[in-house]
C-alpha cells in the first residue's frame, strides 16, 4: 500500500502541476494512527500530508457533489467499491464526469481501530466501475473479505416475525437521529431531505416514538433502494452501532432474487429495479407466502 | 392473537385506483354486496400513486390494515403504473415483514371495474384477517391514540 | 381557514335508507372549516344544484363537499354547478356515501358513522385543495406519417382528404413498402401492384401530401399538438426535381454488384437505380456503397447520359425541421432471417427460400419474370414443400424465434399453394402446418379451396430436417394425423418465416417515448378500447408496427388512425387535464428517476439557476409538460425528495384523507 | 471518608429507593439508563457512549398538548419532574458538563423543565481510575480524581472509598453499609490518577488565545475552510457531547391535536435556527466554526472563562470522519504548550 | 401408492423438469427423431401421454430403450418442452421400479472419456441394461 500511495502522490502532484486538475481529494493523517480524515489538497506543498492506505476507509464519492460545483477538475481517489457510488451518481445526473479525474485506488481491505471494516469483510469487487487511471498492485487485485454478503440478512429471515421485531426494536431504539447515516450516504443526495422538509408530512428531528424510529429507517432504506451500492458507510459511521446495512442488503437481496441480479453503479443502465418492470414480475403476495409453505 | 378490547373495531384503509378498483367498489355497491364498514376507500388515479409514505402514515395514525387495489397487470389505464406499483409495494411489504411487522396487515389486490364481487370478497377476507391479527401495535404512533 | 359547505344527499331512499343524513349534516357542522352543512333529497336535481349555488353565494364558500353517489357519477355535475356559482370547479370534493356506504351496509348506525368519516375525509382533503385551471395549447395542423407502406399511404390519404397537410417520411427511395413486393393478395387474388400503385400515385398527386423519401426522422420533441421533428433527407445524388425516371443510365452504369433489395436480393442492380417501375417518386437514386464515381472519383457515366442534368454527385444530406400536431407510426415489418434455424438449411441451400422471396419469384417484375424457377439451377420445381410457423410461436427461452403468431402466414401459404397448383398443375405441393388459422372474412373458404379444389397436401406436423441429396431436398417431418414420419424429396422448400417489426421501430419508439412491447411492436393506449393510439398523446399507430396483420386489417387500422388524427387536428386548442404532476424546482435533485417511469415522456430536464440564502448555483431540474402528462402519479412516488407532486391528488391531500379516516 | 467492599456495590444500588440511572450495557454500547437488576453495570467505562445529559436534558420531552374537540381547543401543560432520582457513577468531566448546562438552563429565564429535574436529582460522582487515551479534561480545569458531586466514589480494587459532600449526598449515603476509611489512601489514589492523566497524548493541549479578546482573530481564520471540509454535517458530535444544549421546539400533529415537544438540535444541521429568510450559516464552514467558537470562545467569554468543552473526548470517538475539537485547538491555537 | 397415476406422473415430471402443458402439438420432435420408425410411441406421444398420465403404457413399451438420446427433439422444440427428457425420465422410473442395482453417478466416470459424449453414454447405459 505504501508503494501505491507513493505512486498516487507523485501522479497527483504531476497532474496538479500540469494543470489537469485543480485539486486533489484524498486523505490525511489525524492525531493517532487510525484516525485518518478525508482532505482536500490544492498544491504540491499541501500534498505532503496526503496519505493512502489501510485507514482510508471513507467513501469520497459524496464529497464530489460539492467538488463538482467548483471551478476546474478535481482529482478524486476512489477505491473499487467507491467507484460504484460515483458511477451511480453519474447515472443520477448528480455529477458531471468531465469535472473529475478519477484515480482508481487498489485496495487490500480497509481497517479502523477495531480491525477490518465491516464492508470489507464481504468485498463486492476489485473492479473499477469508472476511472481515468488505476494505481494498484498485484496484491490489491487479489480478492479480500470473502464472507457471504447476505449472510446477516439470511439469518434474520430465518427468525420468526416476533424475533425480527424484537431484534430491530432493540437496534433502532438506540437511534439518536444524528443523521450520520443519511449524510454520509452517497445515495442520499436530496437537496432537501423529506425528514427536514416541513411540507413533506414526515418531517421529524428526533425519534420521539418507536414509530418515528422505524419510520426514518424504513423510508431511508426505501428511498435508496435500487440506488444503494451497498458501500457500507451507513453502518460504519453510526455512532450507535446500528447495523443499518442489513436493511439495505435485504432490499438488494430481494431485488436480486425477484428482479434479477443487479448492482447499482455497475454498467451503463440508468434504470434501477424500481424504475423498471417486467410483465411477469412476482406479485406482492410473494412476501405473504414466504415461510408459509 | 388476542384482542384486548372486545369493542375494538379495526380501521382499514383501501387505496383504489380510479379506473378499475374504485369502479369495482362502486359495482360492489350497485350489486348491494356487503362488506364491513371498517373499510374506507381513498381514491387515487392509479396504484402507482400510492406512496409508501401514505401506507406508513395510515399505520402511524392507527390503521390496522392497508390494502391497495389497482387494475390487473396489463390493464393499467396508464399502461405501466401498476407494474411499478407491484415492484414498489413488494419491496415495501418485504421490508416491513423484515422488520417483524405482521405482513398480513398489508395486501395488494388487482380488481377490475367488472369485479364488484371480487372487491367485496377481498374486503371481507381482509377484514377477517385483520380481526384475527388484532390491533396494530407495532407500527402505530402512540401519540395518535385517542386518550 | 377556508369556508366549506357540506351537502348531504338522500338520493331518495338510496342513501337516506341506511344513513341518517340529518345526523351526518349535523355532525359535519362541528368539523373545523365547515361553515355550512345541509341535506336534501336529490342534490343532483335542478333544485339541489340551486341549493348548492345559493349556499355558495350566501356563505361565501371557498369549497364544497357533496356527500352523495360515486364521483364517477356526478363529480362533473357538481363541478359545473360550482363553476356556475363562481367557484373553481376543482374546489369540489365528493364523499361517496352511496356505492361505498349506504348500499353495502344494512345497519343504519354503522352506515351513518361511516358516512360521517367519509365526509370528514372529503373535507380534510378539500382543505388542501387549490383552485386548478385547465390549460390550453395550440394545435399545429399538420401530420407526420413515419413509413410509406400501405399503412402510411392510407393514413396519409385519409388525413389529407380531410384537408390537413401530411408528410410521409419513408426510409427507402420509394414508398410502397412490403405490399409493393407482393404478387397477389389473399383471399381475392388481386394483383397487389394493381391495387397499390394507384394509391401511391394518388398520394403523390395529392397536394396536401408531401412525400419525403430516402429519409429518416432523426429527432422528435414537443408534445401532442406541438411536435417538432428533425428529418434527414439522405443524399440521392439525383435532383428529384429534374429526374424524369427515364432509366437511360441502367446499362451504362459499370457497377452491377448492388443487391436488388426490392427482389429480396435475389438479383443484382446497378449503383444507380429506381427500385421498381412504379416507384414513387419515380426518381433514380445512387447507392453510395456501389457507385464508382463516389468511391474513386472516376466514372460519371450516368451524368453523361442524363439529358435532364439531374445527376449531382456532390449532393449532401439535407436536414429539415418541421412542426406537426400528430404523428403516425407506420413503420411496418420485415421477415426474420431463418438462417439460425439450421434444420431448414436456409443458409446452405439456395432452394430453401422464404415466402417473400417466393412472392418475388412468382411476380412478373421479379428476377425470373414471373416464371416459377428454383434459384439454384433455374429449373421448374415439381415438388414443393411449404413449412409453416418458421420462427413464430416459440417459447421465448428457446431463442428459436418469436413468441407470437405472425398471423398472415397461413393465408399467404394457402395463396401460394393455390397459385402454384393453378399455374403449374404438374407440381405437387405439401404444407406442413401446426394449425391453420383462418379467422377472416372468406378466409377459411379460401383455405378449403386450396385443399379441396386445388389438391394441396396439408400435413399436420412439423419438419425436423431439410437436407440436400443430389438435386433434391429431403424434407423429413412428422405426420401427426397418420402417426408416422414422412420424407418428401422436394425441389423447393418455402419457409413461412415469422415477421418482426422493422429494425427502425425501436429507435423511433424511443424518440417518440411511445411504449413498445418486448418484441418491439408499439403498444396501444388500451388493448381493446384505444387500439390505434399510443399511450403517448398525439402518437398514433398504423399497420404492422402495432402487431402482425394483413392488408385489409392494415388499411382498416390506417383509416382508424387517420380518423383519430383528424379528430385531433380539427381542434384549434387542446384543453389539458389540470390534475397533472408538477415539480418543485427548489426540491428537485434532477436525478432523472421520474423520467424513467413516466409512460408519456412528459418530463424533461432543464438547467436552472437557483438562488437562495448562501446558494447560487445552476441545477438540473425536472419540468413536467402539462399538455403531455396524463396524471398517473408514477413520478411522484419515484421522486425521493418529494419534489414531484400531483395536482388534485397531492401528498398532503391524500395524507389528510388518511388522517381523517384513521381517527 | 467512608468505604465499602466492592461486592456491596450492586446491593447498594438496588437498595436505593428512588430510580437510579447508571452506566449500563445496551448491546455494544454503554449508556445511562434506569438501572434494574440483571443489567450489566459498567462503572469501568470512561467516555460512555451516551452521557448523563440524557437524564437531565433528554433528547426529547413534551412541553404541552393542544387538544381539538370539534372547533374548540384545550391546552394542557406537561407536568414538571417531581420524583427524586439518583444518577450513579458520573465522571468529573460529565459533572463539569452539568455545570455548563446549569449556566444555560438555570440562568434567567430559568428553564423550569430542566430545573425541576436538576433539583430532584442526586449525583454520585466517580473518580477516574483509568483514563482513555482520548481524555483531555484537565486542560479544562477538571480534576478527574475529584468530581464535584453530591457523593463521590473512588475505586480501589477490592473496595470503594466514598464521601458525601452535600446534604443530598449525606441523605443518600445514610443507609449505605459503609465503614470509616483512611483519607490518606484516597489521596494516594488521587495522586496516581494525576500522574496517569499528565501522561496522556493531549495533556499538554494549549488553550491560550481562546478567549473573548481573540474572538475576531479566531473567527476570521482561513483555516476553518480546510478544517470543516470533511464534515458531513451530521449530529454525532453534538449528540455525544455532554454540554451541547441546543434544542428545537416542534409540533406533532396527532390528528386530534398537537403535541408540542422539544428535542435536541445540532448546530451542524443545515436547518439549525432556520429563519424565514434562510440561515446566516449557509455552508458547513460556518456551522462547523460555530460549534467550536461557541465551545471555546463565545461561551467562556460570557461565563467567566468557563469553557463549554470538558475534554471528555467523545467527539474524538464518535466523528465518522475523525474530526474533533483537539484538531481545531491545535490548528487555531498554539498547539501543545511544550511544542 | 407407488404406482398411482399421480405418483408416476409427478415423478416423471420431477425427474425430467418438463412441463408438457407448454406443448403446442406441432410434431417437430417427431419430425426430427432419427429413430422414429423403431419406436412404438413417438416423441410427441410421450408428451401428450405423460400429460394424460399414461405413464405405465410408456414404461412397458420398448420405446424408452429405443430413444437414442440424441436430444435433437430437445434442441429443436420451439416450445422448450424437451420430449427427450421425458423419455429419459420414464426410462429412469422404469429402472427404479425394477430396483436394479443401478450404477451410481460415481461409477459413470469409469466409462467416460473425452471422446464419448455424455448423452450417448447415458443412452447406452440405459439400453444395455435392459
Amino acid at each position: 500500500m505504501q508503494e501505491i500511495m507513493n505512486r498516487m502522490k507523485a501522479r497527483a502532484i504531476a497532474l496538479l502541476a500540469d494543470g489537469t486538475v485543480s485539486r486533489v481529494m484524498g486523505w490525511e493523517k489525524g492525531e493517532g494512527e487510525y484516525d485518518w480524515s478525508p482532505a482536500l489538497f490544492e498544491n504540491a506543498e499541501e500534498m505532503e500530508a496526503f496519505v493512502y492506505g489501510d485507514y482510508a476507509g471513507a467513501n469520497l464519492s459524496k464529497y464530489c457533489l460539492k467538488l463538482g460545483k467548483l471551478e476546474g477538475k478535481t482529482l478524486v481517489i476512489l477505491k473499487p467499491c467507491d467507484t460504484l457510488s460515483f458511477k451511480q451518481l453519474i447515472h443520477e445526473h448528480r455529477l458531471e464526469r468531465e469535472k473529475f479525474y478519477i484515480i482508481g485506488a487498489g485496495c487490500t481491505g480497509m481497517k479502523d481501530e477495531k480491525g477490518a471494516l465491516l464492508k470489507c469483510n464481504a468485498c463486492k469487487s476489485k473492479e473499477f466501475a469508472i476511472y481515468d487511471e488505476i494505481i494498484d498492485s498485484e496484491e490489491s487485485r487479489k480478492p479480500t473479505g470473502v464472507m457471504d454478503r447476505m449472510a446477516g440478512v439470511a439469518d434474520l429471515e430465518q427468525m420468526t416475525a416476533q424475533e425480527r421485531y424484537d431484534f430491530w426494536q432493540g437496534e433502532l431504539s438506540r437511534c439518536i437521529r444524528c443523521n450520520a447515516c443519511r449524510n454520509v450516504c452517497p445515495a442520499c443526495t436530496c437537496i432537501k431531505c423529506v425528514f427536514d422538509n416541513p411540507a413533506s408530512g414526515v418531517q421529524s428531528k428526533a425519534p420521539v416514538t418507536s414509530f418515528e424510529e422505524n419510520m426514518f429507517h424504513i423510508i431511508r432504506a426505501y428511498h435508496v433502494a435500487g440506488r444503494c451500492t451497498d458501500c457500507g458507510e451507513c453502518s460504519r459511521v453510526c455512532p450507535q452501532n446500528i447495523p443499518l446495512h442489513l436493511l439495505n442488503r435485504k432490499l438488494i437481496k430481494d431485488m436480486n432474487e425477484l428482479y434479477g441480479e443487479y448492482q447499482a453503479g455497475e454498467g451503463d443502465e440508468e434504470r434501477t429495479p424500481l424504475t423498471s418492470y417486467t410483465k411477469e414480475d412476482a406479485e406482492p403476495g410473494i412476501v405473504h407466502e414466504r415461510g408459509r409453505a | 392473537m388476542s384482542v384486548n378490547n372486545p369493542n375494538w373495531k379495526p380501521k382499514i384503509v383501501a387505496f383504489c385506483c380510479n379506473w378499475c378498483s374504485y369502479a369495482g367498489a362502486d359495482l360492489a355497491g350497485s350489486g348491494r354486496m356487503n362488506y364491513p364498514a371498517d373499510v374506507k376507500i381513498i381514491r387515487v388515479p392509479c396504484s402507482c400513486r400510492v406512496n409508501p409514505l401514505f401506507i406508513l402514515r395510515a399505520f402511524e395514525r392507527g390503521a390496522d390494515g392497508v390494502i391497495i387495489c389497482g387494475c390487473h397487470p396489463g390493464d393499467c389505464h396508464y399502461t405501466s403504473g401498476n407494474y411499478y406499483a407491484r415492484r414498489r409495494l413488494t419491496m415495501l411489504f418485504s421490508l416491513l415483514d423484515y422488520l417483524g411487522i405482521e405482513r398480513d396487515r398489508t395486501r395488494v389486490e388487482w380488481v377490475s371495474a367488472a369485479e364488484g364481487a371480487k372487491f367485496a370478497k377481498t374486503m371481507n377476507e381482509f377484514v377477517e384477517t385483520i380481526y384475527s391479527l388484532g390491533e396494530n401495535r407495532k407500527l402505530s404512533d402512540i401519540r395518535c391514540k385517542k386518550s | 381557514m377556508q369556508k366549506i359547505g357540506v351537502f348531504v344527499c338522500w338520493c331518495g331512499s338510496n342513501i337516506a335508507g341506511t344513513v341518517d343524513v340529518e345526523a351526518v349534516a349535523e355532525a359535519m357542522k362541528t368539523v373545523p372549516g365547515v361553515v355550512f352543512s345541509t341535506h336534501y333529497q336529490y342534490m343532483c336535481s335542478a333544485a339541489g344544484q340551486k341549493l348548492i349555488a345559493d349556499a355558495i353565494h350566501e356563505h361565501h364558500l371557498d369549497g364544497i363537499v357533496v356527500a352523495s353517489c360515486s364521483p364517477r357519477m356526478h363529480e362533473n355535475t357538481f363541478r359545473k354547478t360550482a363553476e356556475a356559482a363562481g367557484l373553481n370547479p376543482y374546489m369540489v370534493e365528493i364523499a361517496n356515501i352511496r356505492e361505498q356506504c349506504s348500499w353495502i351496509h344494512k345497519d343504519k348506525e354503522e352506515g351513518t358513522a361511516k358516512a360521517i368519516v367519509l365526509a370528514k375525509a372529503a373535507v380534510a382533503k378539500l382543505l388542501h385543495n387549490k383552485p386548478l385551471t385547465a390549460g390550453t395549447s395550440a394545435v399545429t395542423k399538420r401530420c407526420l406519417v413515419i413509413g410509406g407502406g400501405i399503412a402510411g399511404i392510407q393514413t396519409a390519404l385519409d388525413v389529407a382528404d380531410a384537408g390537413y397537410e401530411v408528410d410521409i417520411v419513408e426510409q427507402r427511395p420509394t414508398i410502397g413498402g412490403r405490399m409493393a413486393q407482393l404478387d397477389k393478395t389473399f383471399p381475392t387474388l388481386d394483383c397487389s401492384a394493381c391495387i397499390l400503385t394507384p394509391k401511391m400515385v394518388e398520394a403523390a398527386q395529392n397536394e396536401k401530401i408531401n412525400i419525403i423519401s430516402y429519409a429518416k426522422v432523426e429527432k422528435v420533441d414537443g408534445f401532442v399538438g406541438n411536435f417538432r421533428a428533425t428529418i434527414r433527407k439522405k443524399a440521392r445524388c439525383v435532383d428529384e426535381t429534374k429526374c424524369t425516371g427515364c432509366s437511360l443510365y441502367m446499362n451504362k452504369c459499370p457497377s452491377k454488384k448492388g443487391k436488388d433489395e426490392f427482389n429480396m436480393e435475389m438479383n443484382n442492380r446497378p449503383a444507380i437505380y429506381i427500385p421498381f417501375a412504379q416507384a414513387i417518386p419515380n426518381v433514380a437514386v445512387i447507392d453510395p456503397e456501389q457507385c464508382v464515381k463516389l468511391k474513386t472519383g472516376k466514372c460519371g457515366l450516368c451524368q453523361k447520359v442524363c439529358t435532364a442534368g439531374a445527376i449531382d454527385y456532390t449532393q449532401q444530406d439535407e436536414l429539415m425541421e418541421r412542426e406537426y400536431g400528430a404523428i403516425v407510426v407506420a413503420t411496418g415489418f420485415k421477415p426474420i432471417d431463418p438462417s439460425p434455424l439450421n434444420e431448414y438449411g436456409y443458409a446452405e441451400n439456395a432452394d430453401v427460400i422464404t415466402s417473400l422471396e417466393l412472392e418475388r419469384l412468382m411476380n412478373a417484375a421479379g428476377p425470373t419474370k414471373g416464371t416459377l424457377l428454383r434459384p439454384s439451377d433455374l429449373k421448374h420445381p415439381h415438388e414443393i414443400v411449404f413449412i409453416q410457423c418458421v420462427g413464430s410461436r416459440c417459447d421465448e427461452n428457446t431463442k428459436r424465434g418469436k413468441p407470437y403468431c405472425s398471423k398472415i402466414c397461413c393465408m399467404y401459404t394457402a395463396k401460394h399453394a393455390m397459385l402454384i397448383r393453378d399455374k403449374y398443375p404438374d407440381t405437387k405441393v405439401h404444407v406442413f402446418y401446426i394449425d391453420v388459422r383462418t379467422p377472416g372474412k372468406n378466409f377459411d373458404e379460401f383455405y378449403r379451396r386450396a385443399v379441396e379444389q386445388y389438391g394441396v397436401d396439408y400435413i399436420k406436423g412439423m419438419v425436423g430436417k431439410v437436407a440436400r441429396e443430389g438435386d433434391k431436398l429431403m424434407v423429413r417431418g412428422s405426420d401427426l394425423i397418420s402417426n408416422q414420419q414422412v420424407e418428401i424429396a422436394a425441389d423447393l422448400v418455402v419457409l413461412a418465416t415469422a415477421i418482426e417489426p422493422d429494425p427502425s421501430a425501436r429507435s423511433i419508439g424511443t424518440m417518440l417515448t411511445a411504449s413498445m412491447d418486448t418484441n418491439d411492436f408499439f403498444t396501444e393506449a388500451h388493448a381493446k378500447l384505444r387500439p390505434v393510439e399510443s399511450p403517448t398523446a398525439g402518437i398514433f399507430l398504423s399497420g404492422v408496427a402495432q402487431g402482425p396483420k394483413d392488408v385489409p386489417e392494415t388499411v382498416a387500422q390506417a383509416s382508424a388512425a387517420a380518423a383519430k388524427v383528424i379528430g385531433l387536428l380539427a381542434k384549434d386548442h387542446l384543453v389539458t387535464n389540470p390534475c397533472v404532476a408538477g415539480s418543485d424546482e427548489l426540491l428537485c435533485n434532477g436525478c432523472s428517476q421520474c423520467e424513467k417511469v413516466c409512460p408519456y415522456g412528459a418530463i424533461t430536464y432543464v438547467d436552472k439557476e437557483v438562488r437562495g440564502p448562501g446558494v447560487r448555483e445552476v441545477r438540473r431540474v425536472a419540468q413536467v409538460n402539462p399538455a403531455v402528462c396524463q396524471g398517473c402519479g408514477a413520478c411522484t412516488v419515484t421522486c425521493p425528495s418529494g419534489a414531484m407532486d400531483l395536482k388534485g391528488f397531492t401528498n398532503q391531500q391524500i395524507m389528510a384523507e388518511v388522517d381523517a379516516i384513521c381517527l | 471518608m467512608r468505604k465499602f467492599a466492592a461486592d456491596q456495590l450492586t446491593k447498594i444500588i438496588s437498595s436505593i429507593s428512588t430510580p437510579v440511572y447508571a452506566p449500563v450495557e445496551d448491546g455494544s454500547m454503554v449508556v445511562y439508563d434506569r438501572y434494574e437488576d440483571g443489567m450489566t453495570l459498567r462503572l469501568d467505562k470512561v467516555g460512555t457512549d451516551k452521557t448523563p445529559k440524557d437524564i437531565l436534558f433528554p433528547q426529547w420531552e413534551n412541553l404541552m398538548h393542544f387538544r381539538m374537540e370539534g372547533k374548540t381547543i384545550q391546552l394542557t401543560e406537561e407536568e414538571r419532574a417531581k420524583e427524586d432520582y439518583v444518577i450513579f457513577g458520573v465522571r468529573a468531566c460529565d459533572i463539569q458538563a452539568i455545570k455548563v448546562l446549569d449556566r444555560v438552563f438555570l440562568a434567567d429565564p430559568i428553564d423550569t423543565y430542566y430545573a425541576a429535574r436538576r433539583e430532584h436529582g442526586t449525583i454520585v460522582g466517580l473518580a477516574c481510575g483509568e483514563p482513555a487515551k482520548s481524555c483531555f479534561c484537565k486542560n479544562f480545569g477538571v480534576d478527574p480524581a475529584k468530581p464535584d458531586a453530591d457523593v463521590v466514589l473512588w475505586p480501589a480494587g477490592d473496595c470503594w472509598y466514598c464521601e458525601a459532600y452535600t446534604d443530598k449526598g449525606r441523605a443518600l449515603m445514610e443507609s449505605w453499609p459503609t465503614e470509616a476509611a483512611d483519607e490518606a489512601a484516597v489521596e494516594t489514589i488521587k495522586a496516581e490518577i494525576a500522574v496517569k492523566y499528565d501522561a496522556l497524548p493531549f495533556a499538554k493541549l494549549n488553550l491560550n488565545g481562546f478567549d473573548g479578546d481573540h474572538l475576531m482573530e479566531k473567527f476570521d481564520s482561513p483555516k476553518w475552510k480546510k478544517l470543516s471540509m470533511p464534515c458531513l454535517g451530521c449530529g454525532s458530535c453534538t449528540f455525544a457531547c455532554p454540554t451541547c444544549q441546543c434544542y428545537d421546539i416542534r409540533d406533532y400533529d396527532t390528528g386530534n391535536g398537537i403535541q408540542r415537544y422539544r428535542c435536541w438540535d445540532s448546530c451542524m444541521y443545515s436547518d439549525f435556527t432556520l429563519m424565514a429568510h434562510g440561515t446566516n450559516r449557509p455552508t458547513q464552514v460556518e456551522r462547523y466554526r460555530q460549534r467550536f467558537m461557541h465551545k471555546l470562545v463565545y461561551f467562556p467569554s460570557r461565563n467567566d472563562g468557563m469553557y463549554s468543552c470538558v475534554g471528555c473526548g467523545r467527539c474524538i470517538e464518535k466523528c465518522p470522519m475523525n474530526l474533533n475539537i483537539v484538531k481545531v485547538i491545535k490548528a487555531l491555537g498554539e498547539g501543545d504548550s511544550n511544542d | 401408492m407407488e404406482n398411482s397415476v399421480k405418483f408416476l406422473t409427478e415423478t416423471v415430471l420431477r425427474i425430467s423438469g418438463v412441463d408438457p402443458r407448454k406443448c403446442m402439438k406441432c410434431g417437430k420432435c417427431s419430425g426430427t427423431c432419427p429413430n422414429y420408425d423403431a419406436m412404438e410411441y413417438h416423441p410427441h406421444q410421450f408428451v401428450s401421454m405423460v400429460e394424460k398420465g399414461q405413464i405405465e403404457k410408456l414404461m412397458n413399451s420398448d420405446s424408452i430403450y429405443l430413444c437414442l438420446g440424441c436430444m435433437a427433439c430437445v434442441e429443436r422444440c420451439p416450445r422448450n418442452v424437451a420430449p427427450g427428457k421425458l423419455v429419459g425420465a420414464v426410462a429412469q422410473l422404469k429402472l427404479r421400479q425394477q430396483d436394479m442395482n443401478r450404477k451410481g453417478g460415481n461409477d459413470v466416470a469409469a466409462f467416460a472419456d473425452e471422446i464419448v459424449p455424455q448423452q450417448l453414454l447415458m443412452a447406452a447405459m440405459r439400453k444395455y441394461r435392459k
